[in-house]
């Protein structure tokens, strides 16, 4: 039984690292943003649950173990909350998804357009492409 | 030992592969124009070879690699392109030609002498027998600190560290000088403030809710370093983190109400003085700077209870251990406030407003 | 010999730990500076801390006198395994030209910040100065290589910034402090590339314990591109002739008080630093690094002192011409290290003092004048000598010194450097130096010329007088030249000591 | 081959140095020159890391084999090689490159932040982060500005 436990756990964790393949695949073969951070922040967070139930397996019960569920923690909390924060700035940016605009991105456009309008800067470049990270932006 | 041959050669894979990813990373740098595509490369190129120096038994370097390369250099090169142009001019190749050459001319004498060098490797090469070895045998008896290389750091080479953490400090007083206080921080804005706040409801809570644990595990990895991996320079940058993510959520300006740009400027200057202050109480107690060995007197040495760090029977070296505490908590001061310095430089430099000329 | 004891009185404890204090004092006087609740008070500290690390160097310089070599282990540590400062007379020589020098910045800082810097700056603009100072210390003193690549870098960090400030004035600093940063940055881990192969071949980082492992290994492949590297390294922070790009705008567009500080102290530094690595850590007298001084150091040494005089002639802003020349001087400097006899070296480093003590006060000067801050060319300073003749006049000293004409330090170094190659049969040397200083009478006549024989162009600027505070400062600055020119046997006694321990100290 | 094995390690290094210093030397953008600048410092450091690699050490952190953290390390460390040898027998790596490399990270930081800082005042002041463009600018400007008020 004791033997089993790593083998299972080595299986889990090349499980793991199965996922965050698939997804970084899912990354380069998407159509838009927002699926791409879909396949990047699920694989991701199942990724790396699975990876850190696997070392916990072969670690056994030790401090080690608990290190990896603090680090577990931490990853549940960040990964969604950075797929969020990136959905949600090309959403801010006016990307649209590759089904077509919503409705409500439309009118959130036309919102936005009269609240930013004038602190844009004489500099303000176009609007790059792609995810951008989060907040710099705003400040 | 053929049980040691076969752990090496998995190793020496692991090595070769991480290797082949950084330099597959250097020439898609290279050959992007796109600003943001080379920073963010440049990110996961600081964190592949912080997992290389992992597998190459450096765990404090990779730690370091990995706060700096991908976090605060990340950081502060995206500070520093936004709103320009996003893409890089073409250069023609007639322009490469020089730098090529320059390159390779370069690359080819290192080569030439790296052939020279012992096998990789190799524990009996000059590099790993002598001074390195000594430090090995040595290290734990003299400073009673399990982590070789926080007792090199901070003890053997402990002025070492004073430059570095000088460094720092004077990185902090550059971006400032150039760059200033980021009192021309614009005012929030409304996206950040709350006016259509509803959007980063999610990113507010997940920031409350990590920044005291960043600041939580920023004081572990200082107070563990002369036990594992870490040390001063790594928690202090963990720290500034905290400080860094809480401006991004909620805004530079609520961030300085909290840690005025002065109090961040006093504070990396009395990391630089704490550190440098113990050198010289060392001297008054009639040691040689930085002797932690003579950082207290044999009266004060003789009131520290013995079990003050548990395990009242092992023999203690007081001085060290406080030595290494003290200008530890001096890199975390310097460390810290200094990349929160750098921090508001970049971030308050408004992206409209031209120098005065 | 020159007594040093005489020169200083200090508490023995405190000489005892005078190498260390000497780098620790300007550090917290940095930190202090930039505590500093206003203008007035970071001066003060700055002034206080250079004035302490000027009597700490002449504390050193005592003990050197007394026992020949100092060392002193940091943190009771004996090298290899702990870092060690190895004071010997070049340390020491440089150690007092350094502390000499940064003291008159200082107090001619007061001035310099008022006129070019915004106010809220100067704390921290002086904690730059002094962090740059210290740095430029411990380089001389420390025993350690990799020690040395951190002090380089505490004095680089700094000054990168303070030249960008430069652009209150003139944008162009921008560019200049960056194309600095970069070549300075490449310059330094250069030097720590090659500073890893002397590490790879021995095992060791001090200094000396390298020097005694190398004696075995003079046809290591690894220790070769140790050499290359750092020469090359060394050599970008030196403005060593091909590799000095980045001066010429980094010195000509700075604030005033870093041109005087950067151009009488940090590429000397850089140079101590090349010396003592060609001297004492590799075999001048055998091997690749003979070679390495008769065919690369010295032509190139040559051709600096030649072209980058030409270019002096040919620039029209006085700056940057100033800045071509100290590239020729730094040429004149190398051409001695390179005869590699007593007499070379010693003219070299005698010239290396004399060049630092000349583009200090020309440097002074100028910023000294203070409604010139905009002008640049010459036509801008024409007539600057009747406006404000004590400024100028002392410029004009130390202009004659750059010329090298009789009765000036500059001169005694150039005549030593003569006879010095004429003793080594080099006779080419000789050729070099009268053409370089024919050019230099050129270059040094059209700015003599223009300052006091033309008259400003209607409307312009005029000069004024500049204060006391600088007036202080260049006139010793100036005096100094001209003492030295008339006897020269404080600055001759450091220089021949200076050499003999870079040629006595092989194992 | 095995000579070539053996070294193969540092010129896969030296590969990444080249690579740094061909994107200073080759780009005309500054923010690129920087970046380039980043990972010639960070291929330098893993040159010296090569070096302190010991075939089948540990990191250099002692392993007290009585304490509940040795205990713990020697859970993660190879099992067969800890019943061969004992704790008290690991071979660690070298520490001293890793010191010496953690202050080098240190500094090529530094460099960076200033670099940058230097890199965004003259963006404000040209409008430009391309070296050829400030070129231009430059010599556009006229050679005397006089010393008007």
């Amino acid at each position: 039984m004791t033997d089993a436990l790593p083998l299972v756990g080595g299986g889990l964790a090349i499980a793991g690292v199965l996922l965050v393949l698939l997804g970084a695949i899912g990354v380069l073969r998407f159509p838009d943003v927002y699926t791409r951070i879909h396949a990047a922040s699920i694989t991701d967070t199942g990724g790396a649950s699975l990876m850190i139930l696997g070392l916990c397996l072969i670690a056994g019960l030790s401090p080690i173990t608990l290190k990896l569920v603090i680090a577990w923690a931490f990853i549940m909390v960040t990964c969604p909350a950075a797929a969020h924060a990136l959905a949600n700035a090309a959403f801010s940016s006016g990307h649209s998804p590759w089904i077509g605009s919503f409705r409500i991105m439309r009118e959130s456009d036309e919102q936005a357009a009269v609240q930013t309008g004038p602190q844009t800067g004489p500099q303000t470049g176009p609007k790059k492409p792609g995810p951008k990270k989060p907040g710099l932006q705003k400040q | 030992m053929s049980g040691a041959i076969s752990f090496l050669d998995a190793n020496l894979a692991i090595d070769l592969a991480l290797l082949a990813m950084l330099v597959v990373l250097a020439a898609a740098i290279a050959m992007t124009r796109k600003l943001l595509a080379a920073i963010l490369l440049m990110g996961v190129y600081s964190l592949v070879s912080a997992v290389w120096l992992v597998v190459m038994d450096a765990p404090d370097v990779a730690f370091t690699e990995a706060v700096v390369g991908a976090g605060v250099s990340t950081i502060v090169l995206l500070g520093a392109i936004l709103l320009t142009r996003a893409e890089a001019e073409k250069t023609g190749w007639g322009r490469l030609i020089a730098p090529a050459l320059i390159a390779v001319a370069t690359g080819a004498l290192l080569v030439y002498a790296a052939l020279d060098l012992p096998s990789f490797g190799d524990p009996t090469s000059p590099a790993n027998a002598y001074v390195g070895r000594t430090y090995l045998e040595v290290a734990s008896r003299d400073t009673g600190a399990a982590n070789v290389v926080t007792a090199v750091l901070a003890s053997y080479r402990g002025f070492d560290t004073l430059g570095e953490t000088t460094v720092i400090f004077a990185a902090g007083v550059g971006v400032a000088l150039a760059l200033g206080f980021g009192e021309r921080a614009a005012p929030a804005s409304r996206l950040m403030a709350g006016a259509t706040g509803d959007h980063n409801v999610v990113l507010r809570v997940a920031a409350k809710l990590l920044i005291p644990i960043i600041a939580l595990f920023a004081f572990y990895v200082q107070f563990h370093g002369d036990l594992g991996p870490g040390g001063g320079f790594q928690a202090g940058v963990i720290l500034a983190v905290a400080v860094i993510l809480h401006a991004l959520v909620f805004g530079l300006r609520e961030t300085m109400t909290a840690v005025k740009p002065s109090f961040a400027r006093g504070v990396a200057a009395l990391g630089v003085l704490l550190y440098s202050g113990i050198g010289v109480v060392c001297i008054v107690n009639g040691g040689g700077f930085l002797d932690y060995g003579h950082l207290f007197t044999a009266e004060i040495e003789a009131q520290i209870p013995p079990g003050l760090l548990g395990d009242p029977g092992a023999t203690h070296h007081w001085g060290q251990h406080f030595g290494i505490f003290f200008i530890e908590l001096g890199v975390l001061f310097t460390v810290a406030a200094t990349m929160v310095t750098i921090f508001y430089g970049f971030a308050g430099r408004s992206p409209g407003g031209e120098a005065k000329l | 010999m020159i007594s040093f004891e005489t020169l200083y009185a200090a508490p023995l404890e405190l000489i005892k730990h005078a190498p260390v204090l000497l780098v620790a004092g300007p550090l917290m006087g940095a930190c202090a500076a930039a505590l500093a609740p206003n203008s007035r008070w970071a001066w003060m500290i700055s002034v206080a801390a250079s004035i302490f690390a000027a009597w700490m160097a002449l504390c050193v310089a005592g003990e050197v006198a007394r026992k020949g070599v100092v060392d002193y282990a940091i943190g009771g540590f004996a090298p290899p395994l702990g870092i060690a400062f190895r004071i010997d007379w070049l340390s020491a020589m440089m150690g007092l030209l350094i502390s000499f020098i940064s003291v008159l910045a200082a107090l001619y800082s007061g001035h310099a910040l008022r006129a070019e810097v915004r106010e809220e700056k100067h704390g921290l603009f002086q904690a730059g100065f002094l962090l740059c100072q210290a740095g430029l210390l411990g380089v001389v003193s420390t025993g350690d290589a990799f020690n040395a690549f951190v002090f380089l870098e505490v004095a680089s960090i700094g000054t990168y910034a303070l030249v960008a400030l430069g652009a209150d004035r003139d944008r162009r600093a921008l560019p200049a402090a960056f194309n600095y940063l970069i070549m300075g940055t490449i310059g330094a881990t250069f030097f720590v590339i090659g500073v890893g192969f002397l590490y790879a071949a021995t095992g060791t980082l001090n200094m000396a314990d390298i020097a005694t492992r190398l004696v075995t290994l003079s046809d290591s492949r690894a220790v070769l591109a140790g050499f290359a590297f750092i020469v090359v390294g060394l050599g970008l922070k030196a403005a060593m002739f091909p590799l000095h790009g980045w001066l010429p705008n980094a010195y000509a567009y700075a604030p005033s008080l870093i041109a005087v500080f950067l151009s009488a102290t940090a590429t000397k530094a850089a140079i101590y630093l090349l010396a003592r690595f060609l001297f004492t850590v590799f075999d001048p007298g055998s091997g690749f690094a003979h070679l390495f001084l008769v065919w690369v150091l010295a032509p190139l040494g040559a051709i600096a002192a030649i072209v980058c005089s030409l270019q002096a002639v040919f620039e029209p802003e006085l700056r940057r011409m100033l800045a071509f020349s100290s590239v020729a001087q730094v040429g004149y400097i190398l051409l001695g290290l390179s005869i590699a006899s007593l007499g070379g070296m010693s003219a070299g480093l005698m010239h290396l003092t004399a060049h630092s003590l000349m583009k200090a006060a020309l440097f002074m000067a100028l910023g000294g004048v203070a409604i010139l801050l905009r002008a640049r060319t010459l036509a801008d300073f024409a007539g600057a000598g009747r406006d404000a003749p004590w400024t100028m006049a002392a410029f004009a000293i130390a202009a004659a010194s750059l010329m090298g004409l009789p009765l000036t330090f500059g001169f005694l170094t150039k005549f030593r450097l003569i006879e010095a190659a004429l003793s080594a049969n080099q006779i080419w040397i000789v050729a070099v130096i009268a053409a370089s200083s024919l050019l230099a009478l050129i270059y040094v006549g059209r700015m003599l010329e223009a300052l006091f024989f033309r008259t400003p162009a209607p409307g312009a600027a005029r000069a004024a007088e500049a204060p006391l505070g600088v007036l202080v400062p260049l006139w010793i600055l100036a005096g100094v030249s001209v003492w030295f020119g008339v006897d020269a046997s404080l600055p001759e006694g450091l220089a021949n000591s200076g050499a003999l321990a870079l040629l006595g100290a092989r194992p | 081959m095995s000579f070539l094995l053996d070294h193969l390690n540092y010129v896969a290094v030296v590969v990444l140095m080249m690579g740094g210093l061909f994107i200073v030397f080759s780009s005309g953008n500054l923010i690129k020159r920087m970046v380039g600048l980043a990972i010639f410092q960070t291929s330098t450091g893993l040159f010296y890391i090569s070096l302190a690699k010991v075939s089948g050490g540990t990191a250099p952190i002692m392993i007290n084999a009585a304490s509940k953290e040795g205990q713990a390390l020697a859970a993660e460390l190879d099992l067969a090689y800890v019943a061969a040898h004992g704790l008290d027998g690991v071979v660690y790596s070298n520490p001293l490159p890793h010191v010496l490399i953690l202050t080098a990270i240190v500094v090529g930081v530094s460099t960076l932040a200033v670099g940058l800082a230097i890199a965004v005042r003259l963006r404000e002041a040209y409008g430009t982060l391309e070296a050829d463009e400030i070129a231009a600018l430059d010599r556009e400007t006229p050679k005397s500005t006089g010393a008007g008020p």
